[in-house]
């Protein structure tokens, strides 16, 4: 059978599923995937933290550097997020520059960290306008089964929270860790047909027609959004996206903290 | 977002740094058809923002891989010209130009009938030549006028629009100093006719009541875009039937004198 | 019809067209299409000018900066010239890196206005060999129908005579108008079998086997010359076009200075 | 290699900075089918190297008149994460992995049998998480067993290690500051059964002897090795058999539930 | 151009400061099939520019939509070792070679006989090994005697040498010093039977009869060039038939051996 | 004849030959083709050389400049090599950015050269961490009929040997000539089924299975070695190539030093 033919069986099969309220792998719609997170698996890296996010793997590694703050922020460090889908983490992920999915995914990812006040970047700073603490975050996607965006989210938060800022090896002081200010967590849900599912699977993001990524910090406020995909949401479907997200970022952000 | 800046974005009286009031858009100005070459395009001056935007299609994908045969791939480029920000922009794209294209090409799918043209490509340039906040609404307002200015048969216009907050309030359609030192920006587009959201993104801090005041004004100002925005086509193919018109007596005119030569 | 087989006539009959010294618009062969130039139309640039050429449409924007000016002229501010063909102006156009038509372009007319000393680059020396005003001049095809030569030099022109140095905004004395030394124009002709035919439209150019591009200043002295196409001119053919280009060029510079 | 520093490599007693002697291998630990996309795959950790290996394939190639119609392409990529150095590397290929790459993929495809897959593409993705001298003969030593665990048909594995020169002295299997400040580093790689030599490089200083002396010395060590990459395979295979256990009655359940619905 | 300096172009004499007058070429040598590898090829001294050109073709056009049903494909690409100029020069193509490259093609293509050969491509490549001004003459006047050594149908070979204007007079094909301080430089090519003109630019500051001067002098060197031109190609074709008889004895011989062995 | 069958009974005929340990132009398995070596070939470059190995044919030319050591080492001198296999060498050479045949041929030299401390890099200290003279050397391959390595380690020592440092261009003193300490040759070695040929032809390249490259000094110490190709060695032929290698070094090295 062909690859379309396949397809479309599957397409069929999930949509007959969520009329039901059912899902491929017996989740209810509103239930992510079993989530683990490691920290310090990485020790080149100033933090780390390895997330699994059902078959998803993603490892996010911090490295601190110096450098020159933007001119329109002299009294900030500098954060950078980067994301690289290796062709090891799916087929369909190439080797070469990054394309617009792994733009879209480090921005998404970046928005979330840098709108929510994550970082205290001012204490970064070491000299006004010459020289500031660097903070690059690096996504490195291992094992791709949908829903990058929450687990990499996930993975950056982690990752930031077992940072240790080696000022020491710099002769800058004692080392000290990355001041954290808020804990944002990233909820994935997307249409399929006219049901909402949060945390997709890889089949099930291949028969999703909009997808809606909403950040919400330890109060419950509204962080970042991202709306993807070629189809639409009703006013009413992201009012109770919204709602479920600030639940889900709830549980979720206990991985984080743990 | 988010700079503790001395700068009073608004005054005692709700009134912002232009003079507008809370709920007030920047004025707009849309013309369709202002290009030869294109296939339809569309200029439109919203504010300080100055966009230009052009359709070509459908025509055959190149290369062959990239043909689905199901439907026409919408591509839609959305660049912004050296000049057109203070502080002079390398030529080429860049990280947010890239993720830009990629949400305004999945909102302008949904509306266009994609199945009626399989193996094509529908490619839509969004080129910003004056920028002042809100380009990526301003140009895919713009997109979806040079659309039907190319006769690319759709459900509907998409409008964009974004609110925000500023001073601890609710506004509509950020200008610079409000998108730089404000505490949200929130750019939204419809699908007029059936209030369907195509894009949503989000910046900064809002509670959900903040967030949904500004839901519900920002598509209300979409419905006033997408009276622009029809009054623009609606000249438009007033135009195409005087210079019809035009155009036959010429050929009359050209015949006689052919006749004649 | 296939493009081939509508190119073969479109050819056939401009060819016959010139040999009457005829062409499609009823132009004469040195007459130019109808010229307009707006200056000041884009107010985040320092200097700008749209110049309409028939459906010819460029926007030419003048950028000033600071920098470091060249080891071998330490006393001289920096001209840098740039033209994107952007994919909107022509379906031949496409995205990605300059090419080498847009790089050709730029260069000639970088050409056109450095070798004639348009500028008095002394003046935008702020420190030898330290810091001067660096003047980036960005050409914008918007509409594609032929002689981007005459229409992006004319709009360069323009848009350098319109530019004013922000020199306040960096802190470094008063704004000052650019000093403009000489007013170049370039007349671009084209040979079609054996005629020739100043300003081509697009269909002109489809059918050229050579290209001549004259610019010549107020004194009717020659400035930059750039031949082109894969087909040849006698000597006879170059000194007349070099004559009229003259002739032209004095009427088109009017449209700068006005 | 070369540098002349007071770091002291080697003890009276002949003890390395770590406390190993000169033909002591750190510790290694190697496990197969450790991610779910990919075709095959295996984790090593190595001394301070830790690695991921996948492979895909055999694939059709893609674009076409990359497919050589007498066999398949074998295609390694070597790739270091930017957070796997001390100092941030940045991301994607730099003249020294592009090097790696290719002599991986020389050394590989000796041992497949690429005449089997005609046309297609097999490629192996090796990563490197974190890395602390050797990592090319960590990530080849993964990589063959990402390959068996694949199902890809092989004469052998290849097994990797390499061994160099401290203190004057012959050594095996370099630690970071011994690649630094060391006299020479030769990595080696060889297909255990025959002995066969597919990887050499040799960096820095060596008498015939010295060079002769650590050939034999990694080739013990790699046959070591060898033992580690199939006690991993032959873990993996009997998981696989637990678990098609565990399928088969699976799916009996699963039969009479539907049954029963 | 257009620098003032107090270097003394010209002395009171008329003498330029490598002692040439005013109508004066640098010395040329020019040899023909200088390379193995290429299908024709040629070595050009001119002055202190040292080049080599090399053509491989008529071959056939990659990828597929480059090639043109009605005639062959010119590409001649210009390149610079990194060692030709004081300043090192980057690898790799920039803008003035992408540009050189591409008047170079157009004026190349004019001679060749292209429609003889549809859906080829003819590359010809140019590299500067050593430049000091003139480079895109010298390399002209090279590519075509490495056309002619390929067996190329050709109308006539191209010959092109530069004028220029230094100290207010119009001179003939200038050194460094006179392109840098100098007032104009005007690179020119023409078909020598013809005198027709396939390349010419211009750079600087001169009145209409300079600039006819000029042109007349750089027509006239152009012919003795010619002449350097043809006998380099003669000589080569003198080699060949001294070399084929030579080939014929050797082969004499071989058939005699192998009947021994 | 399809090139894949001309090239079928090349394969065949090479291995027939190689059987009775002839070759297809008449040399034994360890004989070098006819080696000759200019230096000062480029007036341009600080040092130059060419060499004509057989039919191949390689242009050295090193170029100095200033610039900043490298952190690690902060009083030494930096070394840089390139190599352009440019399309005029061979059909098979394409235009671009440097593939991995040039970039391992560029790195193979290099390690040869810089391993064997052929340059003493701390007399090319001018002040510790701060300026250092900074070699290039690029290897720009002209015609290629084969053994890239061996023709290119050669021309590279050839050109250091011919080079002088300009200091007096930058007025820090009296040019000096480039103090050399080390002449490391590259011997390279092909299998063919199972005979082993030094300094293979481009045909014989061809139907090679492994490729040892093994660069020896003076002394006959090893100092870089190279193994390539997908193909394999025994511990024996190891052995008898790097025998092998240092004998024809000895001989080799002589046309550097003349």
């Amino acid at each position: 059978m062909s690859d379309e033919v396949i397809s479309e069986i599957n397409r069929n099969f999930i949509y007959q599923l969520t009329e039901k309220g059912k899902r491929i792998d017996n989740r209810a719609p509103n239930e992510y995937r079993p989530i683990r997170v490691e920290k310090s698996v990485v020790e080149t890296a100033e933090g780390s933290a390895r997330v699994y996010l059902g078959n998803t793997v993603v490892l996010v590694g911090v490295k601190i550097g110096l450098g020159e703050p933007f001119p329109d922020t002299p009294q900030k460090g500098v954060l950078t997020t980067n994301a690289e889908l290796v062709p090891m983490a799916s087929p369909t992920f190439e080797s070469g520059p990054p394309r617009e999915g792994s733009i879209e995914l480090a921005r998404v990812v970046d928005r979330g960290i840098r709108e929510s006040g994550t970082l205290d970047l001012e204490k970064l700073c070491l000299e006004e306008g010459e020289k500031v603490w660097v903070v690059f975050i690096d996504i490195h996607v291992l094992d791709y089964d949908g829903n990058l965006f929450d687990a990499s989210a996930l993975g950056a938060l982690a990752a930031l929270t077992n940072t240790t800022v080696p000022a020491s090896r710099f002769e800058l002081g004692e080392d000290f860790k990355l001041p954290i200010m808020h804990y944002p967590i990233a909820c994935t849900t997307i249409k399929v047909e006219n049901s909402l599912l949060v945390d997709p699977s890889l089949e099930e993001e291949k028969v999703a027609c909009a997808r809606l990524t909403v950040t919400t910090d330890e109060n419950g406020d509204i962080r970042a959004m991202q709306k993807g995909l070629g189809g639409s949401f009703t006013l009413e479907q992201i009012k109770n996206i919204v709602t479920s997200s600030q639940e889900l970022a709830k549980v979720n952000r206990k991985y984080v903290l743990d | 977002m988010g700079e503790n800046i001395d700068l009073k974005l608004m005054d005692e009286e709700g009134r912002r740094i232009d003079g507008r009031k809370f709920d007030e858009l920047r004025p707009i100005k849309i013309e369709a058809n202002v290009l030869k070459r294109a296939d339809g395009s569309a200029y439109l001056e919203w504010g300080g923002n100055k966009i230009l935007a052009a359709v070509y299609g459908p025509r055959e994908a190149h290369p062959r891989h990239l043909q689905d045969p199901t439907k026409a791939r919408v591509q839609c480029r959305y660049n912004m010209a050296a000049f057109s920000v203070m502080d002079r922009k390398r030529p080429g794209p860049d990280r947010r130009s890239v993720e830009i294209s990629k949400i305004l090409s999945e909102a302008l799918e949904y509306v266009i009938f994609t199945e009626q043209f399989p193996r094509t490509t529908i490619d839509i340039f969004i080129e910003i030549l004056q920028a002042e906040a809100g380009t990526r609404c301003s140009g895919l307002t713009a997109a979806s006028v040079a659309l039907a200015d190319a006769g690319i048969p759709m459900r509907d216009l998409i409008v964009s629009c974004a609110f925000g907050k500023i001073a601890g309030k609710v506004v509509l359609d950020l200008r610079k100093e409000e998108d730089n030192f404000g505490e949200a920006d929130v750019p939204l587009a419809i699908v007029p006719r059936t209030e369907e959201i195509v894009l949503l993104q989000m910046d900064g801090h809002l509670t959900t009541n903040e967030f949904q005041e500004g839901l519900s004004m920002a598509m209300k100002a979409c419905k006033n875009i997408y009276g622009l925005q029809r009054e623009a086509l609606r000249k438009r193919y007033s135009t195409v039937i005087d210079k019809n018109e035009e155009k036959e007596k010429k050929e009359e005119k050209k015949e006689k004198e052919e006749v004649v030569q």
